[in-house]
């Protein structure tokens, strides 16, 4: 396949795009999606390609304009919500769960909500604990949804391509961090990437290393440094949360017989704790050590830069508790 | 359950209207009113006698408001409201076989038993439901008329809701948003004078019918319990909105004759006030009457309708009555729609 | 201590008034508290004694309500805000964990929130998705709060008169089938029970059954059932979610080495899978065979008697499941 | 920063306000206005030489407002507002020391470092935040009001919020329990006519001053670039709260001429129309024309006052920069207050 050099901003912007081109009934409505070109330029040009009837600037009323998003999708039309923030979506939590997750079921099958629903989820640079906080567990956790989390630019785009044209409400929780990020991208308008599959980042035998969004990165990066310590990791991207790869976990549990589950989200039934139980469940034989889970710090994320760092997992962190449950 | 063909022309009178209809439209009126009431009743003692469970709201006494909404709407037009949804379901074409079987749990009922009281839906017939979170309807309204609009289709979304509902944020964000686009959708609130136990003056400042003013929303108030004013006010309001102007709101009002739920003994009000509305200003009891002096139709006539009414109620009884419970496979189906589908 | 048989319920509404009666600052508002006397009955007498001033029936809008009762517990007031039901209180999400869980810290500790958010939660009878849904999984998730589930009549009040008292906010998590339910209490204005710590229901030796509001009942049950069969369970009711008490788990999981987790809440992410990850953490080789969880079904919860009966873990699958580790 | 004493007569037009302060309460305000100024200047200085981060939200153009304001209301009352708060904690009497301490994560940062641009709180000075939430400090503000009226103490909530924040549906369910239950709130819109990058008539349908109308909340615009003007009509509308009428709702019509936050280009606002305000509406340039016009002070007293003021922040950053950074140690503080603690 041929490659593109991108960011992931521009990955996301042309998965839409190319979505929209082939779709006449997918519009996207959010803050500053259209004239400002995203609040983070992550549809930048798309107002001018496609006009305001299908770009469109909404008020900050996530609970509005998210029912409006659902409403519509009743209807067969494929809205894309994008949230300057999930934080900022916890207002519209309501539609989400109680309209978008569970009126297909409720209605007996009569009533579908093909939306996608994104934004940038969990920690940025700074910017303190009201916008710092990972929600993948809380809408993981509600059946009627579809939640998934790319890191590469060539899953941001292969991933928002699928959510648009998947028939159930998908969330795609991006982040800040990862919007400048450059990756190989391959061409064409058909490349999906299937949701509901993992990502298998890195080989190896010895332990394997299990993240998402963020701490994907961290793993990866932990795992070169273990290299050098001849630890020989295998790093996993859940990527989809929601339906879970279980299988994908369990085939490299059963070959590295010991697993960390890193997140930079709270640890209290979160995503790590779900791995842990679904290895314990389906692998349990397979252990070596108890699965470790290395979550960011319990407690509201702080301002300064300092303070900040210290409540996130980092590389290091992760290369010191593998040696020691590998040694 | 619908008006054959109805007088199209632009009434300033509600009196005026009276005589406006052919006496068999008006007829046909009555008949859904008083089937509307029957079949409640009937919800009533059946779920007192334990056919049913959860929550119930009858809709008994506010039967006007979708009658006099369904005779002025336009075939096409998109009707949404929230828990209290049998007559609007039953309004918008859904057999009440199918209604009692979704609040008896069985195979036959419109959600096939998962949705319950609260939860109807039939998008072939324009009825979205059936919504439990107050005021959760609104946005979804809104969004339908987004809908329309952007797929350039004469479609007027008739939104349905409480006094209670509308103190809530959801209604204020959806009523800039239909203004700021001027969406098609008309937004009505059966105000029946309690959220729950909770009289108007006691849970919203103001009067409803202005709440769309600062957005530039036209708002009128509606007597709810007559037929007529319901109807005259819904045909000027969806001509306003297809001629392209955007939302408007109509507060209609109404009163509930029974408890909020099968379970409220309603406690928070005066047995006189209720029957002083069922004396004075019942909607059926109106019709009836304009049916018995402008058309010289007699009661006897009128209470051979009630009649086949109630036979139509207990035929569906009967009906619904024999029907399976909701197959257990069902427990597993409709949670994600697949990909393959529509 | 003396005792006196109570419904859940009026020991509910007991410790609200008992506080109330002790600080003049307490106040109760939500839909329907007042001259309804509660929805679910739960304030009956209460706008009687204590007047329309504090006990106040508000508007169906439950973040403007919750804003309003967090916004009161800054200026130091101890504001007990009634949810009809924990499904509605998802409008008001953001102000619990944006206003109410971080701005203590955010503040540098200058601004307090003692405030009590209360209301049913998980399923009732036969109200269908909308209105049957675990929460608390979303709310123990987050630094800042802590989340309580009272089973017991004297629970109800020990924990609600603890949580008025706390600095904190503290969520209260109740359950429509728990009201009518009569236990015992003891007398006293003073008795408070300690948040974070579990209860001990039945102590046993072969097996820990762990579960929390309806499902400590039925894990209750099943140990009784269990016993006929000769399996001796030990039943440990969570009680207070966050803070979790684990050293009530593992100490009981080093004596039986096994145990089942039942939760009536989505599995994804959910306490279970918390209190798995904790065993595994804390008691991984105390194990004789992993700990299983048992939730309910990954749907949204059907309306129909016995579609919503088969969604829920009964008693009998406990036990089914028990014998089977157990042998 | 705060003004000694203010003529506390009824004033009907702003001009004839013009002279009814002496000229050291004028100067005074002026003194507040161009420090301000200044300091948020320096702040956007010190944000592009990397010595902070995160977002962070200027007031420059927008002094009018919280002078004003600080100068009609009376001691005691309290203050809330949104993330652009810097000016608010200022007039409220956070020294720029803390405000600077916090935007660079030191230990004498008012939050301790743990809240940055968005967080700043003294309670003790009456000034309960900056929150990150748009449409979030309404709820709060009608909750502080609530408390003060429960405790029967004489005091106003002022609670501010932009155009933006004027269409969330927590500020209209606000609205609604302020007037039912007549709380001593003033809600101030400032209207610096973006939400961040969208312009007014593009995110908002009718006038804000009339958003609380439906409830019966009197509503009023106010030139927010005029101290007078401001100082008027708050202190119009604190005497009405005070009186115990309920709430009231102001819309200052004021600008801001800085991006929405640091990472803000402006793009979509021509130059000319900012420099326009710049030059004929600039509040401290008003403030500045009568102090010459009607109490003969001379332009090189204001330069001086400029020169203090721009020397005051120097000192304040230098001050500053000397802390240390916040402390690890706090990262695990303030988690959950202990049930010790007051
Ligand atoms: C957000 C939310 N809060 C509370 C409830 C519980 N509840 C259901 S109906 C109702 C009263 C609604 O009154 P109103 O809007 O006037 O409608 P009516 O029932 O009179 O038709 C309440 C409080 C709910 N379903 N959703
Ligand atoms: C609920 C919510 N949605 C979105 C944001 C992101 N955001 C922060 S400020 C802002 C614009 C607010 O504009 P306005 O209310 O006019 O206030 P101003 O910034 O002009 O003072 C936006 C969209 C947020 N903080 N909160
Ligand atoms: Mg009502
Ligand atoms: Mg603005």
């Amino acid at each position: 396949m041929n490659m593109i050099k991108q960011t992931y901003r521009d990955a996301l912007r042309d998965g839409m795009s190319e979505e929209m081109r082939r779709d006449a009934e997918v519009f996207l409505m959010g803050e500053e999606v259209a004239e400002y070109q995203g609040a983070y330029k992550c549809s930048a040009g798309m107002l001018e390609e496609f006009g305001p009837k299908r770009v469109i600037d909404s008020p900050i009323t996530e609970l509005g304009f998210t029912g409006l998003g659902v409403g519509a999708a009743f209807m067969g039309m494929r809205p894309i919500i994008e949230y300057m923030s999930w934080s900022f979506a916890l207002l519209s939590s309501d539609q989400i769960i109680n309209s978008a997750a569970k009126t297909y079921y409720m209605s007996g099958g009569k009533v579908g909500c093909p939306i996608v629903f994104r934004g940038i989820n969990g920690l940025g640079k700074m910017v303190a604990a009201q916008h710092s906080h990972d929600y993948t567990n809380m809408y993981a956790n509600c059946p009627g949804l579809k939640v998934v989390c790319p890191v590469t630019p060539a899953d941001a785009k292969g991933l928002i391509k699928s959510a648009v044209r998947d028939n159930a409400p998908v969330l795609v929780m991006e982040n800040e961090r990862l919007y400048g990020m450059e990756g190989d991208v391959p061409e064409g308008d058909d490349v999906l990437v299937e949701i509901g599959k993992a990502r298998l980042v890195r080989e190896g035998k010895d332990i394997t290393l299990i993240g998402y969004s963020m701490s994907a990165l961290q793993c990866e990066k932990a795992a070169e440094m273990l290299a050098k310590e001849g630890v020989d990791a295998e790093v996993i991207d859940l990527r989809s949360i929601r339906p879970l790869d279980k299988s994908a976990i369990v085939k490299s549990i059963q070959k590295t017989n010991r697993a960390i589950v890193v997140e930079e989200g709270y640890s209290f039934a979160g995503i790590a704790a779900e791995i842990m139980a679904v290895i314990s469940e389906e692998a349990f034989d397979a252990l070596d050590a108890p699965v470790e889970r290395m979550s960011l710090k319990d407690i509201p994320i702080p301002y300064a830069d300092h303070l900040e760092q210290a409540s996130i997992v980092q590389a290091d962190d992760i290369v010191k508790k593998a040696v020691q449950i590998c040694k | 359950m619908a008006v054959k063909s109805a007088a199209k022309k632009k009434f300033n009178l509600v009196k005026s209207l009276h005589n406006q209809f052919t006496k068999e439209d008006l007829l046909a009126q009555y008949e859904s009113m008083i089937q509307l009431r029957r079949f409640q009743e009937k919800v009533g003692s059946l779920y007192q006698q334990g056919y049913m469970g959860g929550f119930c709201h009858l809709y008994i006494g506010q039967e006007a408001v979708i009658t006099g909404a369904k005779a002025a709407s336009k075939e096409g037009d998109d009707f949404i409201t929230t828990y209290r949804c049998h007559a609007h379901a039953a309004m918008s074409g859904i057999s009440m076989e199918e209604i009692l079987g979704e609040l008896m749990g069985r195979s036959t009922g419109i959600s096939k038993g998962k949705g319950g009281s609260m939860h109807m839906f039939d998008p072939d017939k324009h009825f979205w439901g059936g919504h439990g979170i107050v005021g959760g309807n609104v946005p979804l309204a809104t969004g339908m008329a987004f809908a329309a609009k952007y797929r350039e289709e004469d479609r007027v979304t008739l939104c349905f809701f409480g006094d209670g509902a509308a103190d809530s944020g959801a209604m204020f964000e959806s009523f800039n948003m239909a203004a700021l686009w001027k969406l098609p959708v008309l937004y009505i609130i059966e105000n029946n004078h309690f959220s729950m136990g909770t009289a108007k003056e006691r849970h919203a400042a103001g009067e409803f019918y202005k709440r769309g003013e600062p957005f530039g929303i036209p708002g009128k108030k509606v007597d709810g319990m007559d037929f007529f004013a319901v109807y005259e006010a819904i045909s000027e309001a969806c001509e306003y909105i297809r001629a392209g102007n955007g939302p408007m709101l109509l507060e209609m009002d109404t009163y509930r004759y029974k408890g909020h739920s099968m379970s409220d003994p309603a406690k928070y009000r005066k047995r006189e006030d209720v029957d002083g509305i069922k004396t004075k200003r019942d909607p059926i009891m109106q019709l009836g009457n304009v049916l018995m002096s402008n058309y010289k139709v007699k009661e006897e006539d009128l209470k051979a309708l009630d009649k086949k009414a109630k036979e139509a109620v207990a035929k569906a009884v009967e009906i619904a009555l024999d029907a399976p419970k909701a197959d257990m496979a069902e427990l597993y189906t409709d949670i994600i729609q697949s990909n393959g589908e529509k």
